[in-house]
């Protein structure tokens, strides 16, 4: 189907295109930043290390551009993407693997009651526009969602954690004692208490807005004051035919929407000292690990492209226009 | 001096019913899709129609019959696939520069359709109208002012100083097609393409704008095609009347024939459908079902064939030739390709 | 006949920040059972706001200011919301203008056919495929497109599944604002022949608004002429066609070319309808009659008069305070 | 002229611009406002607010209101400049594709939409930690290239729409010249949405380089917002109750980018008649 065709041949150009500047743009720079990188870490990594840390960032090495590209493809293709420095000796891999869970455990959950939280409350504000919640609610998200994540990261730590102790200052989970089973899963579901709430009261603004926007189009098509001449009651026409038809352009701006939650997602992680990738990929900045970055970036951007993939295919179902073609 | 220009383009054309432009096989194709779901769509079939010193040619169809198309093309908005344009006798080139498409334009001007959208909201009447004074350097300074002052006054908006300075919201649709009839006029062009000028104003106005139309067409010696696909304003405005169908011209006639003694099946149904209260209270009934053929995937015959009431075998195989049926008039039907008509 | 819907004295339209507009004023009129009745009137002389008002189905800024709608014996003002819900669609339809945007584009028709329905009415439970199946037929609309989402219908398609969703509960009236507007003649014609059938068929009654005059003339029994937010003339088709009383009504009829008959040069009306935000003192038309009574017509606001039996006009060359002969003023034209 | 005063009839725009004009005096008059320099460095370290130190001191003893108040101009120079480059770029691309078509159009559009998925800050956090000059300009830079793209596809739809409106056509059997027509016609009827872009373009801007300048990615000895939470952050300002040093700057640059956003939102309330109540 066309639609499918075209949604994975962006998707390959997109991830090529991301693979491809990691490629370029350490070769671009002025003096190869890697190779500050490399002096800095000489005597502390094994020659090895720094032999396959020259090859990754092409210093040193006599083989032709394209060489280089094919075979840097090739490694990351297969998940090779070296050793790590900062957590030198262990690879890339295996220090990425490590972080994944802790993200997609708690920014995947977030965002995902974000999403929803935000989408009904943008239902519901834009049904009743002239109610006194929603004179509150609307101003309300427009602040919060033009406010920097990591700072309120930092308030509600401040207030939450630090002066009233109700909740740890940071980390995933207690590293008091040997604790298992449910006695962990509380631990960890505590620690990611306020780091989740950062990102759902902060990303909720933005559906919420994105979603009334929507909302309040729809509601004047013909098709809406229609079902009101039909005699549908308020619940179906609000649902069924509004908000069924005003949650299509926030699929299509998904990925967008997603990678700006994702990028504050980063910083609460930072704020939190919790051990996810974006406090990885802090670490391998304040560190200068290329190899480490490179790697967290590709994951990120590889993940919100097929996150948006799948919301490109569940928008086949919801929009017939696009599942059985014609149409505009 | 403006006299004088004026005096040397009329003397370019003098004998009435001379020829003013010629449309010889005319085809305009629009590819759309890409790679994969490239398809071609087949706007307009190759016409033919020529229109004299002063005449209007009434064009009528439905959508998608490609009447628009042809006054875009005429109008070079769009380029032609093929055929020929004849202005004045002379060919005008496929591809032309900038100074042989300015003098093409001074000739061929157009009016749309909707008079909201055809003028640009931030820019005033005034300006609008010293526009092509200026691009075709027509009158210079102050008399661009006078001129533009004498283009609202043959328009019918005087007094022209309470006009030149607005924009078009605090117009009316009737003032504002007024303006658009006066852009269209400025450089004082031979022919006039008229996209359905009046389908979107108030029908109390309608007659009033026709009426303008028509003055202006004595007083300035201009000739119409006049879109459009209301039958009656058509009756009203032309000497020949032009009716397309999915691309093609089906008949083409005087217009007093073509109304009242309509060959054409589709011609024929299109006066049916037409509300005429003058003719009795009774509407007439008609049955046909169908619907105007795909455009990206016509029939190799008559176009008209799986509607037509009086479809044989043989309007499957070939487009029908244009027959003639009397002075002027031409069909482009079998039934009177073979001697069915005396 | 019985009425079915009477509207008295009806005032609608809209509150702006700044300003006002009147768009319908002083509105009565009584639509009987089985009676097609034409409502024609240029753009803004206030005919769509007269059918959004009078079914409660305007939004704000829209407001109904004051007025009565009796329908079915029924106080349509001062219904509830819910009562008011009940009753749409089930006693009264509405088919639109923009009939391309009404249906939603990701239902299949069968479903929107059926919410009508099912919402209503419990009558058809266990053969509601039948009866969206009828439906379509009674429109000449194939089976095969229950299952058709609204875009891969053609606009005359579109058209004819709301007219059949207007039918679905078999209602006492439907009101049409400009159904046809959209499409093409041919098209056009057809469904007009086939609401005629139809309606012969069930007997309901329809208040057809359009700006087409000449359209009315051919299909209603009854037309009201609109203008300024106003009925300046109402009168059975025929009547209205040969002997317009009316100047705005006679202009009007004179503004369509005739098709068939020997071309003349006709007029239009010039000028352009008054300003609804403003208060209009005196006759609305009075700028744009050429029949016009200074110091009458720009003082009092003409009532409508019954000069006939079922034909009724608002204009003071037929009233006392015009003192003329009515139907002398028309003859001098011809 | 008539626009502006619509504009700022408007509820929202008046408070955004408002909040603007209450930065951009702070920012003009930084020099009588701050009661310190801003570099000086011999107060009492790590001090809470006091009647002498509104706001307390950082842990090297400089007077953190001094800082915020001086730290304005570098924010707000920022987000206003990177707001104008991001809608310069956006006009430039989204109008050169929108008015060509074809090829063009089809390659453009698939560089911004490969910038749209692609997450902003993730890239702009590698970029930055491979420039490896530290300055403001490369901030500027790294954020404009990636906050472009969503203007120039909304720019591009209304080129669409608005090419094919009939004045344009007009202009064109008028014979006009293509720019005459880009730039008298089309350009002065996008100027609404070219408004709304630039104050798009600025949130992002002000949020990114807060973001950039709290992870010590920029110049951390310049005085910035972002740079001021930065040191707060790394000498544990919440541990030592230091509360003001984290909350006015980061409150500050909510606020900023609250201004922007209110103004955006009114210039789409105006400019899309939908939106209105």
């Amino acid at each position: 189907m066309r639609y499918i065709s075209k949604r994975i041949i962006f998707f390959l150009i997109t991830a090529w295109t991301a693979l491809t500047m990691n490629f370029i743009l350490p070769r671009l720079m002025p003096g190869n930043p890697a190779e500050v990188m490399i002096a800095k870490f000489q005597g502390r990594l094994n020659p090895q290390a720094i032999k396959a840390l020259e090859i990754a960032f092409g210093i040193n090495v006599h083989q032709s551009i394209l060489i280089q590209y094919m075979d840097y493809l090739g490694r990351m293709i297969t998940g090779r993407f070296g050793i790590s420095v900062s957590f030198y000796p262990s690879t890339v891999s295996k220090v990425l693997s490590q972080a994944i869970p802790w993200t997609i455990g708690l920014f995947g959950t977030s965002t995902v009651i974000a999403f929803l939280l935000g989408t009904i409350l943008g239902i519901r504000t834009s049904w009743r526009r002239n109610s006194p919640s929603s004179s509150v609610i609307v101003p309300l998200s427009l602040f919060l969602n033009s406010m920097p994540y990591f700072w309120f990261a930092l308030i509600i730590d401040y207030v939450f954690a630090f002066k009233l102790g109700w909740f740890p200052l940071g980390g995933a989970y207690s590293s008091r004692g040997n604790v298992t089973g449910w006695i962990s899963i509380g631990s960890i579901l505590y620690h990611a208490l306020l780091p989740g709430a950062t990102i759902i009261i902060t990303a909720t603004g933005g559906w919420l807005l994105t979603m009334r926007n929507n909302m309040m189009s729809v509601l004047s098509d013909d098709f809406v004051t229609f079902a009101r001449a039909k005699g549908l009651p308020d619940q179906v026409i609000e649902y069924k035919y509004a908000a069924r038809n005003a949650i299509l352009p926030s699929f299509t701006g998904f990925a967008m929407a997603l990678g700006f939650v994702i990028s504050g997602a980063l910083l609460t992680e930072i704020v939190f000292s919790y051990p996810g990738v974006g406090y990885l990929l802090y670490q391998s900045v304040l560190n200068i690990d290329y190899p480490l970055m490179q790697a967290i970036f590709l994951f990120i951007t590889i993940a919100v492209l097929t996150a948006n993939f799948i919301v490109d295919m569940v928008y086949i179902f919801l929009d017939p226009r696009v599942r059985l073609g014609g149409g505009e | 001096m403006m006299k004088l220009v004026r005096k040397m383009d009329t003397e370019q054309i003098e004998t009435k019913n001379k020829t003013v432009v010629e449309i010889e096989k005319l085809v305009k194709e629009f590819r759309i899709g890409r790679f994969t779901h490239a398809r071609v769509v087949h706007a307009v079939n190759g016409i033919d129609i020529d229109i004299g010193k002063k005449e209007v040619v009434g064009l009528v169809g439905e959508s998608g019959s490609g009447k628009t198309t042809v006054a875009r093309v005429v109008a070079r908005l769009y380029e032609p696939t093929s055929g020929r344009i004849i202005l004045n006798g002379r060919e005008i080139p496929k591809r032309m520069n900038r100074k042989a498409l300015l003098d093409y334009r001074k000739h061929v001007q157009m009016i749309f359709q909707d008079p909201f959208s055809s003028l640009n909201p931030l820019h005033t009447v005034g300006y609008t109208l010293e526009r092509p004074l200026k691009v075709h350097e027509i009158v210079d300074g102050n008399g661009r002012k006078e001129r533009v002052k004498e283009l609202l006054e043959i328009c019918g908006l005087a007094p022209a100083e309470k006009y030149i300075d607005k924009y078009p919201y605090e117009l009316s649709g009737g003032e504002r097609q007024r303006v658009g009839i006066a852009r269209a006029l400025a450089v004082r062009p031979q022919l006039i393409l008229a996209d359905e000028p009046t389908s979107m104003l108030d029908v109390s106005i309608r007659l009033d704008i026709m009426n303008l139309m028509l003055d202006l067409k004595e007083r300035e010696d201009i000739s119409y095609l006049f879109i459009t696909h209301d039958l009656a304003a058509a009756h009203y405005m032309s000497d020949r009347i032009a009716i397309m169908y999915a691309g093609h011209l089906v008949e083409i006639g005087p217009a007093d024939e073509v109304i009242n003694e309509p060959k054409h099946p589709y011609t024929q149904l299109l006066r049916k459908a037409a509300p005429k209260p003058e003719s009795g209270l009774k509407p007439e009934e008609i049955d046909i079902g169908g619907e105007v053929p795909d455009l990206t995937e016509l029939p190799s015959g008559c176009p008209f064939e799986p509607r037509c009431p009086f479809a044989k075998p043989k309007c499957r195989e070939k487009l029908p030739d244009m027959v003639k049926v009397s002075e002027g008039h031409f069909v482009r039907c079998v039934l009177y390709s073979g001697g069915e008509l005396q | 006949m019985k009425t079915l819907l009477r509207v008295e004295k009806f005032n609608a339209g809209y509150t702006l920040k700044h300003t006002i507009v009147h768009a319908v004023r002083d509105v009565s009129f009584e639509l009987k059972e089985r009676e097609f009745l034409g409502i024609a009137g240029e753009s803004g002389c206030g005919k769509s706001t007269l059918a959004f008002g009078l079914t409660r189905m305007l939004l704000p800024p829209g407001k109904v200011f004051s007025g009565k709608v009796e329908f079915d014996g029924k106080d349509l003002l001062n219904m509830n919301d819910e009562e008011l819900r009940k009753i749409r669609w089930k006693d009264f339809s509405i088919v639109f203008q923009a009939s391309m945007n009404v249906l939603n584009p990701v239902m299949k028709v069968k479903d929107q056919i059926l919410d009508a329905i099912t919402y209503h009415t419990s009558d058809y439970n266990g053969r509601l495929e039948k009866r969206a199946r009828d439906l379509l037929a009674l429109v000449n609309v194939s089976e095969k497109y229950l299952n058709a989402y609204p875009h891969q219908l053609s606009g005359g398609m579109k058209q004819r599944v709301v007219i059949a969703m207007a039918l679905a509960l078999n209602p006492k009236m439907i009101i049409m604002d400009e159904p046809t507007t959209a499409l093409d003649v041919v098209v056009q014609k057809k469904i007009l022949q086939e609401i005629d059938e139809l309606r012969k068929k069930f007997g309901f009654s329809i208040i057809f608004i359009t700006h087409d005059l000449s359209l009315l003339v051919e299909i209603s029994d009854t037309i009201a002429i609109m203008y300024a937010g106003s009925i300046v003339e109402k009168a059975p088709s025929n009547v209205l066609y040969r002997h317009s009383l009316h100047p705005y009504t006679y202009g009007l009829m004179n503004s369509f070319p005739p098709l068939v008959g020997k071309k003349k040069r006709l007029h239009g009306i010039a000028g352009r309808p008054p300003d609804l935000s403003h208060e209009i003192k005196g006759c609305p038309f009075y700028e744009r009659c050429p029949k016009r009574i200074k110091g009458v017509c720009d003082r009092v606001k003409p009532e409508l008069v019954e000069i006939e039996p079922n034909h009724t006009v608002a204009c003071h060359l037929y009233d006392e305070a015009g003192e003329k002969d009515g139907y002398r003023a028309n003859r001098d034209e011809e | 002229m008539k626009y502006v005063l619509v504009f700022l009839k408007n509820k929202k725009a008046a408070f955004g611009l408002g909040i603007l004009l209450f930065f951009v005096i702070i920012a003009i008059f930084a020099p009588y406002i701050a009661p310190y320099s801003p570099t000086y460095m011999g107060f009492v370290p790590l001090q809470p607010p006091t009647k002498q130190h509104l706001l307390g001191t950082t842990a090297t003893g400089q007077d953190i209101f001094s800082r915020v108040v001086w730290g304005t101009r570098l924010s707000l120079f920022v987000g206003i400049t990177t707001g104008l480059i991001a809608t310069v770029l956006s006009v430039v691309i989204g109008l050169t594709a929108g008015y060509f078509g074809g090829l063009v159009d089809d390659i453009l559009m698939t560089i911004a939409n490969i910038f749209l998925v692609i997450p902003g800050l993730p890239l702009i956090i590698i970029l930055a930690a491979y420039i490896t000059i530290k300055g403001i300009w490369p901030i500027i830079f790294v954020i404009s290239i990636t906050g472009w793209a969503w203007g120039a596809r909304v720019l591009r739809s209304q080129m669409l729409t608005l090419k094919n409106r009939d004045f344009v056509n007009a202009s064109v059997v008028v014979g006009e010249r293509p720019l005459h027509i880009i730039f008298a016609d089309i350009f002065p009827n996008m100027l609404g949405l070219i408004v709304a872009n630039f104050f798009g373009a600025s949130i992002y801007a002000v949020l990114s380089e807060a973001g950039l300048e709290f992870l010590g990615l920029g110049n951390s000895n310049a005085i910035s917002w972002g740079t001021i939470l930065y040191w707060a952050q790394n000498n544990q300002a919440i541990l030592f109750g230091l509360w003001p040093w984290m909350a006015v700057p980061g409150l500050f640059i909510a606020l900023l980018g609250m201004s922007f956003a209110l103004m955006n939102f009114a210039v789409d309330e105006l400019t899309n008649p939908r939106l209105r109540k």
